[in-house]
């Protein structure tokens, strides 16, 4: 069992000057992609080339007897992407603990995705267990990476257990209605300027990844509004575009927004001006 | 013995996770992971983990996930 | 005096697969850039090279004695690019026709970015100049961009008049606010789906570019975002970027949002789950 | 003659347009668009287009535009 | 045939110290409510009175031949409301003229809501006809209430041609969706501080309403938001409250929005606070 | 000690067709008002009354030598209202049952309003110590009025803990900004249907207060709008009615939102119209 | 004659608008408002309107409205 | 002795939080609460309650609140 993500080519950390690092892991890509829902393990295949994106999130599920569990996991290893599980369906500490155990061995990472289901209409977090969770795993050796919400005092609770990436939620997973409170995401980017923040889940269109970028957040997970698209393969492409650019105008600068219009083109020199209003 | 399997409800002559594994196909070198009963087993401890009637056993592999 | 816009290297409309169509020529680019408020010419020049514009806009002011004029005419030809002159400052229909006049003479092009301002708190077009100007104008030869709203009775006035183009607002000039009414510009490109449509003012960041892009609009043009930014460069690529996601996205067929949360990881054969609960 | 040239007032001895512009150092290369009285007036008529006092004379240049 | 409009009660200017005065008569009612779409003539009666309207606006229709024409007349007069005619339908500056001119006559007042509808899907007016009837109709003694847009250079054309109230629309017509672009609304009531503006159309909600009372806007029409309620009648009461508290709060000078939070109750005195974090 | 609300005429729990009960009693007012930041004791005390609130929240300080403690209480005494001590300003969970424990002495409750503070920034409530402190207080006989988020699984623990009250923010605590997030809002309204929610903190306009009663929330707390804006007491009013409009309207079945205009005004017999379009 | 009344064609023998008001019912107090060929005719002109083959006559009353 | 009485260091003589509570001029009906320590310390029982070395009390009354 290795203690770093499963990837046959690991970028430094001093790789890039902007690279996003995670774990002491660095990546050019700042776009998280998951693997599922998408028509065929083909276009899966062809979409996380399109996306150029560095991990890629996986689950792990009962298996038939017989089978020998390997084939998805030698068609994402032929992809050299970091793997990065979930516990995604888990409703409670114990099922969590266990099935990041299971997940370590599975995909040779101490890397997981921490997800702990609150209910089914929202999907959330639940954040008391969340925390209870990531407690126990960063002692048992993981590195994690918690599905939480906006809330600081949550968030605040992670980073004490250990947590050195977080993973807000931009609105309900696979509801693709993006940001659903920049206001809170804003401070939450002000309130933990050092730490790696990613956002994950309710992307629903590029801007809306673009807007988080513009925001500072550090990364993007998605996985529905790829998977879904009516063309996956440009849409992931179009995803990992919108990110860069985001990432772009946030180092960039961007111009501050005002109630009143201001001319573009020079008025000095406006011919057919005069004084008397011309 | 009576046990369950992955949610599924079965009879096994197995006495240890390992012989219950390769009873079910799964050969030493698949890419599976194991918990009994709620609880984590590695693969190292499977041939040393004993099953118990009405023992509830997840053997799992990498899938899909977001 | 050519009818064409001034560029050594006119691209064809069957150029590309996807190419941008504005009065008979085609542009691989979607994004239109405006040449002022730059910290230097040298920064200008980067911008426009950055954003791989095909098109910029100018303006014409009063010249001083003994000067040839050239100087910046020189500055853009040396880039390659399609000019496409305004009637920026403008408030009559009088001046605009003159106006329009000179810039064919000046920038050897038919094209005109028609302005007509109604008042300086908004810099927002006086639409009943405008379509008396635009009348004039297609009658004179001229092939007429219009800088109107998102209103529909005076876009198929435009269109009557003879505009092959509209540049609908997206909010007041140099506010930098984005897309004022998505909703009205979202009908508007519904009401008009064979109508080039370019968003033109209010863009302040590139996701906003890229939601109007999203929105299906054809192209966005813009300037102050870039001017002022800290490094217009780079948000000039960022832009660019950004145009071309948001029109690969539209392309690709986004996602529909929902209310409900629904799971992205399969719920089928999650390990631990029982029917009593597990 | 008083005329105003880009809204300075100023006199001339100048009969066209052209010998103002001359007068002024544009040469007839030079890059610049002229109106008078708020219209239009062609390169080409420069020559034959004949200033009286009061004119409102317009001689413009490309710039940077939004 | 009367230049003032039809009701038993006119209430004059100066009944009201905070009376809404339009073409020179006072309402303290800051509410018209439109007539259509109820379930029965006896929930629009209830609805009106529950209102506490003052303006209620009304059609004409083409009448079979041997009615008398009165009932719908007779059933608003016993409710003691001033009556506002509409052009609804209208797709033309000579329809809405003989249209406006024929409602004059019918409902005895030289009132007349002016709609001049340029397409179907937003039922916006076509703002260039809008202007052309309103000149003619001022011209022929008409007091014109214009259904308009947020667009300032129509509702400066509509002031010249002699309109003394504007009608800007938040939404178009039956959508419900409340004020498509509050930025715009809140320029056009900076713009006009001293002209009476009336939102008509679109609002759906009593928050709605209330929304535009807070900007500054002087009263409010509709209708559908009513009409379709489930319960007309204490919908009807619902806005009446939501207006006359939006003009209150709009008066009592609103705090304004901030970033970071404040604590209301005082910090000093706190118990157990201590210097060295207590 | 008592262990109901300190009023000197408590409603009963049917007093009214449509009360709002909290802990078995019943208020006609859906307001909570705040006690901080007046101008004066006496716009307090008309702020009051002109609100109509059945509750006003109240803290404790520390006190002067000498002082006898009653003055602030006697003012509030004197207007007939109910009392809701909060926690504000407690950083941990013991100040905060000390503090609930001394604040049940002093106004003779057992209603406390808890509040546990995260963080300066937001003053968002920490969710941890919230559940914490609100199990203990519940056990010592408290009846806890907790300060959250719109966190399900926060609300949820509190409602186990033994809250039959909850109190989610808008937005930070003196920010008026309004819903922040009006999606989770909802969300959480129809996650509970049948636990009062009361909206505290974040309200800036009575049009804030009004949507959120749209949204079927039973109440709305605050303080600050009220207590800064330049007419209290004015403004006071404004939001007593505007929260009585909002109840009004969630309970009279609002229509819905549509995309495409429909006109309110009858088609049939529209004068003018012809088969070959009039 | 042929006429349309409200889009309906119709024969009359009406020779004014006002005999066509009444022999289509409308008594002289009515609440009605007429146009013909899209023009509005007063009440009071109604007598001295001539009618025409193909006249289109529009006869309104107070309706509902929003 | 030396205590902290709302967070302010002083000397007292007071042996319980009612003899302080009366040597601040509290009286007996005062509408304050106490707490000592962290602890509330309920009215009735502020007789009883022996004040030692360096206890930090808090004297509280009720106040404006949000």
């Amino acid at each position: 069992m290795l203690d770093t993500p499963h990837t046959t080519s690991p970028e430094t950390a001093d790789a890039s000057s902007d690279a996003l690092t995670l774990y002491g892991h660095a990546f050019s890509s700042r776009l998280l992609l998951g693997t599922a829902r998408y028509p065929s393990p083909d276009v899966l295949t062809q979409a996380v080339k399109a996306s150029g994106a560095g991990i890629v999130t996986t689950s792990l599920r009962r298996e038939q007897a017989g089978r020998d569990g390997s084939r998805f996991f030698d068609l994402l290893s032929a992809l050299d992407v970091a793997m990065l599980p979930n516990t995604a369906g888990c409703r409670n500490v114990r099922e969590a603990v266990a099935t990041a155990h299971m997940a370590r061995e599975l995909f040779d990472t101490s890397w997981i995705k921490l997800e702990l289901i609150a209910n089914d209409d929202t999907l959330q977090p639940d954040v008391f267990q969340l925390v209870e969770a990531a407690r126990i795993l960063v002692a048992d050796g993981f590195e994690v990476f918690p599905y939480t919400t906006d809330d600081l005092s949550v968030a605040e609770r992670l980073i004490e257990a250990g947590c050195e990436v977080l993973m807000p939620w931009g609105a309900p997973i696979g509801t693709g209605r993006g940001l659903a409170n920049p206001y809170a995401l804003r401070t939450m980017r002000n309130y933990f300027p050092d730490v790696p923040l990613i956002i994950d889940a309710g992307i629903g269109r590029p801007s809306h990844a673009m807007q988080a970028m513009e925001l500072g957040y550090d990364a993007i997970m998605l996985n529905t509004a790829v998977a879904l698209a009516d063309a996956p393969v440009d849409m992931a492409r179009a995803f990992a575009m919108a990110i860069d650019a985001g990432r772009l105008a946030a180092r960039a600068g961007m111009m501050d927004e005002r109630d009143m219009a201001v001319p573009s083109t020079p008025v000095a020199g406006t011919p057919f001006f005069e004084f008397d209003g011309g | 013995m009576q046990i369950v399997v992955n949610g599924e409800p079965q009879a096994t002559d197995a006495s240890t996770l390992r012989e219950l594994c390769e009873a079910l196909g799964f050969k030493g070198d698949a890419r599976v992971a194991t918990a009994v009963n709620g609880d984590f087993v590695a693969r190292t401890e499977r041939e040393t983990r004993v099953l118990k009637d009405a023992d509830r056993i997840e053997i799992v592999a990498p899938r899909q996930g977001g």
